[in-house]
């Protein structure tokens, strides 16, 4: 078994912590794991992205050049590395940003994240609905083992925890749903 | 004060990739209109150095040379020295004039090479996130002082026009700041002034600009401002420090 | 009157022209520009002075102000 | 407990663990997760961060604290390690141990920040001057960086040279985890060269100068000994599926990671592929590449550069057996679809311009 | 009308005539003589004679000059040129033409002053960071020099990419007649590029920065056909009585000077030695060797350093004769007489540690 | 003044390599001596720069370190910065110290680097021929300036003290020299000073002396101290810069 | 008395120590010692008076001044 | 033919510009010459040498290992270098600093340089009376030619020029003598 996901989205959406989320949360579970940002230059802004890889073996390559999974973020994401996903694979798409595409020999799940995260009060958490649908539809790992995650990733914003457990249950029921496990 | 306002010859279209609310977009645009003002585009070349600013070759609209990191006034005295010898002004931070490329500066300035420095003080090293700068504030904290630059170990700031007021050579020399509009007037004056030293052979001008790193000081645009106001100017006084009248 | 445009794609929103304003006519837009800020503009009819505060402080060289009756001066 | 810890941080930790107690460096992407971890780390340890004002300047307080008996360790990458090639070849002639880092990024010139593996020929050659050589250790995975921190400080102490740190900016930024609980903390052996005041002994010199040619050659000859016996004691690198390969993949660093998994691969297609990764460049494997020329028939270099460690391979292969090339550069990644085609080929014997460099692929792939 | 000259000067004339006016230095022997000899020659000529604060800033400074389009030189021993990697690498990265001089001189560290051949490495793997090379010529004798001045200097600007002279201390020191005459001055080509105010065309840029990757793999691309073609076009050599050699020796600089000596004294006994010495460092002439080999039974290295050349010839005869070495370092002069023995032994097939290294001679002798 | 005067225990009996006249000498025993009254001998490294007085690591009878050009003060804070914190001083020359040196004595200076600088002021590269030093004083006939130092083109002489001044972290800074019997004795004194003021933690110390080269100078022992009177002195005044008072 | 012995061989025949000796005792010899140098030395009693003025300035470290009378003080 | 000369002094002797003169005056007869000094560590003083050739056809290694002719300014130089000059080879020693060794398979001409220098009225024209020696016994080159080459090396000391002059030629006189071609 091996999960190769890909989160894109631009500086400041939370791509980078959310892919941390999964692969501690991965770690707990015992799986091999690695996380690897693609760093933009020397400067902030602009666009963001990070391969988690999930394993029972060790992970030859950290390089997600082929996702399993792609979180999209926004429209540029989704151009650059929507065509990528291998087939077969999912594609989860923020549909508050831009249109999920046509499903060609993909799954193709639109979540309109960046609403509902507005709706639970702060933008910042759209990333971490994105996740939880990712894992409700691919049970990769256990709703609590990300929850546990979140204490670990956020440890210092201690007082953002129980929104951040909101935003990712919300996105775990969605993903849930979507895949029909309800 | 009133007048016209518009995007000077001496920048390209291109937007700067600055984040919001940086001094270096405002430094740029002052530097441009003096250009154009003097009406020296033509004859002039810049020289990009290495931090936030370093892709200001895409912005001003002259001839660019992109320097190594610290090494922009050896560059410039290439530039200056070679047969072409063009108008020449090096565009630096606080971290690439005064830390690794300090001995460049002072000699550039001791030599009195007729070259006109504008310098970014921004009290970090904006461009490899936030690290200190010789010119970090004591107590200032930055991603390697996690507590607060302690000077018993890390030093004191570096007062840049302070030491260079010492060196014979130097021509022309102040400390300004960006931070209302009405200094930004005064250093427009002041960015003017050090290119016309340089266009009537005066020898070596230097402009320190006061600026803010809204990003690495975690703070507002407008707060930034008022963090500059209250802390920077305290510790590095404005005004000239070496004065310069044509003879 | 004193013409002042507001380039809406080079602004990043980072409000020291509002902040230096003396008149407060310049405001946060509510849609996002392609570069992903809200960005600023003066208030249509707002009188501004044309005293280029705005301008002076603007980071982005987003601000354009023009004063016809100089414009009329530099004609000559 | 496991812990998922970036790479640029694991350098920190696996030094701190090793014994190290001083820093001196000058920030630069991609490695600058590294100095802002000690800066809070090495003051917990009762160690010292220094920011230097340069690459110049750290590099020789490295030199002041070595001589002092520390271990000490810099940071940087491409273009700060070209600032350093003279007192590198200082630490190398004055017979002083340090660590020294280097987590890649593209080159010539300013380049950019994105992670790149042509930095070899300056760290395996020898990017300074004079004859001496330093041993370059290549990691391809957090938990191995820290381990291999420990080595090289070992490596340093007991040779008394300069020991190099070759990752890549894959490897400063990714993360993985690792489990601290295995390491132990290590002393440094007692040095009694070190200048630290001659209270009681006669008294210590470091230096590298040696005005009577006959007594620098003398002093090279020595080094040269040296290199010999890290060369016979200390050359690394991990083999994985070679014991039959007809096909060996040779790449280090992120690029073995993905032909490790382009190895994978092609098992599966039937190809009898395998790897050899050096762990030491410097001193190269090439016993391990002669012996896997036993029964292979064809070797492909990946390298994230134009080509570089092609050449001890093929140095170390002379002639027996064609070397092939698949490299990306500039801050690209090799794809391990790529590699896994260029095996496909020559498996099928498609390729035949043995010894010519491949060119790398086009840019808009 | 011919004059003695030194070494070190005629480098500075040899530039001057090939239209060099900027000259950026930092003082260091074995090379001292060549900023006096500037110092008064280039006002002389018209030009600028500027001495830097640094090994450093001279080298930017020359990044400079060669961006407003001079014929612009720097030139240092050992130490300083380690000094100059970032440097080089930019101007390769940035695709400046200047023309570097290294009179190489005994390391590492501080080393000493003696004449050597130690920073070969240095010069043809590249010290610096990145994928990039730079041509490097090794003139043999002071009229060589002024030639070489003149090709370095055309190399430079018709690829634009910096050239290295790499002389020893003993080329640097010794006086020989040279007919200055017979050197013509030389003017640069127009260089549309040059960043000299853009009066009347479009603005130009010097850069080394691309900060996306696929678009530095591009440039690096470019750079790597244009080394290519430099390789076809300007490899060079000099075959001294190897026609029907049975024995070659391959040498540069000094060491094949000396080499020569020996190769003649070897005639005269009846064994048929011959002498390749690469005049380019790097591109190398690897194909002379492969035709030497065709009816030569073994080759004999000879080097001022520990054996860095032999890499080189060792890879252009990839194991089909076998490559022996005999170096001095130091400061140490390989001696003609020795060189001998070892031709002599060759060919009484006395040796037959083929591809093993000889020991450098040891300094007692 | 009389007393007793023999080698100092903290110089070796090795003879001294430089030239006829030379001031180094003069400054090593000074040193040695002071090492020797202050009882240090066994807790200090020093470090010997790239000059002519690169085989210093000879001449002082104490763990001595050799360091590349320019970077002694660098090297200086690896040691002071080990663990084992020894007594450090550099003996340094002006090309060493004031040209390729320059960043890392300002930024030693800056950081209030708890070490001991002793700055031989000769005027010139000593070591490699007699070569320009930003010291050299205008007019000054070197090999790299055969007509004379030309401020115009070669710049102006650097004034390290003065410049020094200006440094926060600098604890005592101070010009003498060793042109006749009685600045010698302050000369002492002044390096004495140095040493006590890193002895108490005090910070950056450093002691300029202006020093002769008969060689490179071409002038008799006896001349070249009469030049250094009468030529150096006016250009780089004599004094403190910086006291330092015990708190 | 006072005890000034001036060490031959590491003389270098500088004649700072002549140029400032008070009295004007101190003397070129006629013979090259072992470094090829003429040394200098005071001319025995010469009636040095100790003042130290040659030892300050020798930059051989070539002079050795011995006053008796402090010797002892010193011993106590 | 081809001479293989090494002059050898301390530093102050002249040693490098007496082997300056030798080769100019070879180069105005046309021959192939080359000379190479060996210099000593970054300051003054020490042992000084230089190595001349001169040939009729090009010259190989301008390294004198072996030399044909040995001018030994003084004790050091002809402790070092006097047990190198080939058999046959002809050794001038400098005899006011050290005494010339017996002939041990090569031709020592004793000349009291230093003396004869003081004598002239200037110390350093020693090693030029020890070149003159050397043009007497062998003839290597015209007396002229280094008469000429004087005016080229020394062309800045012109005063000095007929006391160089004079010690050149009682130089050669010896030689003559000694050479028995008087
Ligand atoms: C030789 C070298 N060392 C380090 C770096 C990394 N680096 C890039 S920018 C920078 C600091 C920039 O700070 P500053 O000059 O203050 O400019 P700012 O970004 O604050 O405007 C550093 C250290 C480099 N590119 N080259
Ligand atoms: C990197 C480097 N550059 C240049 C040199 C050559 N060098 C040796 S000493 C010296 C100058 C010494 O002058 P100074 O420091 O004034 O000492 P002085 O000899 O005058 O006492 C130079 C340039 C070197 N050894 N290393
Ligand atoms: S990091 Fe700081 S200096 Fe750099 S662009 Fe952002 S605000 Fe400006
Ligand atoms: S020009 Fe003046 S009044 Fe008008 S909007 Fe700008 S700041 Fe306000
Ligand atoms: S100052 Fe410029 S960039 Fe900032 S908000 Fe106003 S218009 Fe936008
Ligand atoms: S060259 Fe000058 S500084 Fe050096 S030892 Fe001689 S006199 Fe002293
Ligand atoms: S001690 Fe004084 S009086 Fe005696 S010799 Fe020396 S200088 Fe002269
Ligand atoms: S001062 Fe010293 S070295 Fe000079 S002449 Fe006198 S004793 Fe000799
Ligand atoms: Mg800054
Ligand atoms: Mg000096």
């Amino acid at each position: 078994m091996e999960y190769r996901v890909l989160i894109a989205g631009f500086g400041g959406q939370g791509v980078l912590s959310t892919g941390e989320l999964l692969a501690v949360a991965a770690m707990m579970e015992d799986k091999h794991v690695s996380w690897m940002p693609a760093y933009g230059p020397e400067m902030r802004g602009g666009a963001a992205n990070c391969g988690v890889v999930i394993a029972d073996t060790e992970i030859a390559s950290p390089v997600v050049s082929e996702p399993g999974a792609l979180l999209a973020m926004n429209g540029p994401s989704l151009d650059r590395f929507g065509p990528l996903v291998e087939t077969g694979g999912l594609l989860i798409v923020n549909s508050s940003l831009t249109d999920p595409p046509p499903p060609n020999g993909v799954t193709v799940v639109g979540v309109p994240a960046q609403s509902l995260a507005l709706e639970l009060g702060k933008v910042q958490v759209a990333a971490n609905i994105m996740l939880g649908v990712l894992v409700g539809y691919t049970g990769m790992v256990d709703l609590e083992a990300v929850e546990a995650a979140l204490e670990k990733v956020f440890y210092k914003q201690k007082k953002l925890l129980p929104l951040n457990q909101s935003a990712l249950r919300l996105g775990f029921e969605t993903g849930l749903r979507e895949a029909g496990r309800e | 004060m009133p007048g016209n306002f518009g995007r000077p010859q001496a920048l390209t279209s291109n937007p700067f990739h600055y984040c919001p609310g940086c001094s270096h977009g405002i430094v740029h645009r002052l530097v441009a209109e003096v250009i154009d003002e003097l009406g020296i585009g033509g004859r002039t070349v810049g020289v990009a150095s290495v931090g936030c600013s370093v892709f200001s070759y895409n912005y001003f609209n002259v001839d660019m040379v992109q320097a190594s990191h610290g090494r922009a006034p050896a560059v410039a005295t290439g530039l200056k020295r070679s047969p072409a010898a063009p108008v020449v002004f090096t565009y630096q931070g606080d971290g690439d004039l005064a830390a690794i490329g300090t001995g460049e500066t002072i000699h550039a300035a001791a030599r009195g090479e007729n070259i006109t420095v504008i310098f970014i003080n921004n009290a970090n090293f904006g461009m490899t996130g936030g690290q200190m700068a010789p010119t970090t504030l004591p107590g200032q904290v930055t991603t390697t002082t996690p507590e607060g630059r302690n000077t018993a170990e890390s030093g004191y700031p570096l007062r840049v026009c302070e030491m260079l007021s010492t060196v014979e050579g130097v021509a022309f020399l102040t400390r300004v700041t960006v931070h209302k509009p009405a200094m930004v007037l005064k250093a427009r004056a002041a960015v003017k002034k050090a290119f016309q030293v340089q266009l009537a052979g005066g020898g070596f001008s230097l402009v320190e600009v006061l600026a803010t790193c809204p990003t690495n000081w975690g703070q507002t645009p407008v707060d930034a401002l008022r963090w500059l106001e209250e802390n920077m100017i305290p510790a590095y006084p404005l005004g000239e420090f070496r004065s310069w009248e044509a003879s | 009157m004193v013409r002042i445009t507001f380039n809406r794609q080079l602004c990043k929103g980072c409000g020291l022209c509002a902040e230096f304003c003396p008149r407060g006519i310049i405001t946060r837009g509510e849609e996002f520009n392609a570069q992903g800020f809200l960005s600023f503009s003066a208030v249509p009819g707002g009188r501004c002075t044309g005293c280029g505060a705005c301008a002076l402080m603007c980071p982005e060289v987003a601000i354009e102000i023009i004063h016809p009756e100089e414009t009329r001066g530099l004609a000559v | 407990m496991k812990q998922l810890m970036k790479g640029n941080e694991a350098i920190g930790e696996g030094a701190v663990r090793a014994g190290c107690r001083c820093f001196f460096g000058y920030p630069i992407t991609p490695q600058s997760e590294l100095p802002h971890y000690l800066a809070r780390r090495l003051p917990e340890a009762g160690g010292v961060f220094l920011q230097a004002e340069s690459e110049l300047a750290a590099i020789n307080m490295v030199y002041g604290a070595a001589a002092a008996g520390g271990r000490v360790m810099t940071s940087s990458s491409g273009p700060g390690i070209s600032l350093m090639q003279e007192g590198i070849s200082y630490l190398a002639g004055a017979e002083l141990p340090a660590v020294i880092v280097n987590v890649g990024r593209g080159g010539p010139g300013l380049g950019n920040i994105a992670p790149a593996q042509s930095d070899y020929f300056q760290a395996v050659r020898g990017g300074g001057h004079g004859d001496y050589h330093v041993p370059v250790l290549a990691p391809a995975s957090v938990p191995e960086i820290i381990t291999l921190m420990q080595d090289a400080f070992d490596l340093a102490d007991q040779y008394r040279n300069p020991v190099m740190v070759l990752a890549d900016g894959v490897l400063g930024q990714i993360m993985e985890p690792v489990d601290l609980g295995e390491c132990t903390f290590a002393e440094a052996p007692p040095k009694p060269w070190a200048t630290t005041g001659n209270e009681g002994r006669s008294r210590n010199i470091v230096n590298s100068l040696y005005i009577v040619p006959q007594e620098l050659e003398t002093h090279c000859l020595k080094l040269s000994a040296k290199y010999e016996s890290i060369a016979e004691d200390h050359t690394r690198w991990e083999s994985y599926e070679t014991r039959d390969a007809d096909l060996v993949v040779v790449a280090y660093g992120t690029s073995a990671r993905i032909a490790k998994a382009a190895v994978n691969a092609a098992r599966r297609r039937g190809i009898r592929a395998g790897l050899i990764r050096p762990v030491s460049l410097w001193p190269f494997p090439a016993g391990a590449l002669q012996g896997a020329a036993r029964h292979a028939s064809a070797f492909l270099v990946v390298e994230m550069s134009l080509g570089q460690m092609v050449e001890d391979v093929r140095m170390a292969l002379s002639g027996v057996r064609p070397v092939h090339f698949y490299g990306r550069t500039g801050g690209m990644l090799p794809e391990a679809g790529e590699i896994l085609r260029h095996l496909t080929l020559l498996h099928e014997g498609v390729v035949s311009h043995a010894g010519k460099l491949w060119p790398a692929a086009s840019a808009d792939q």
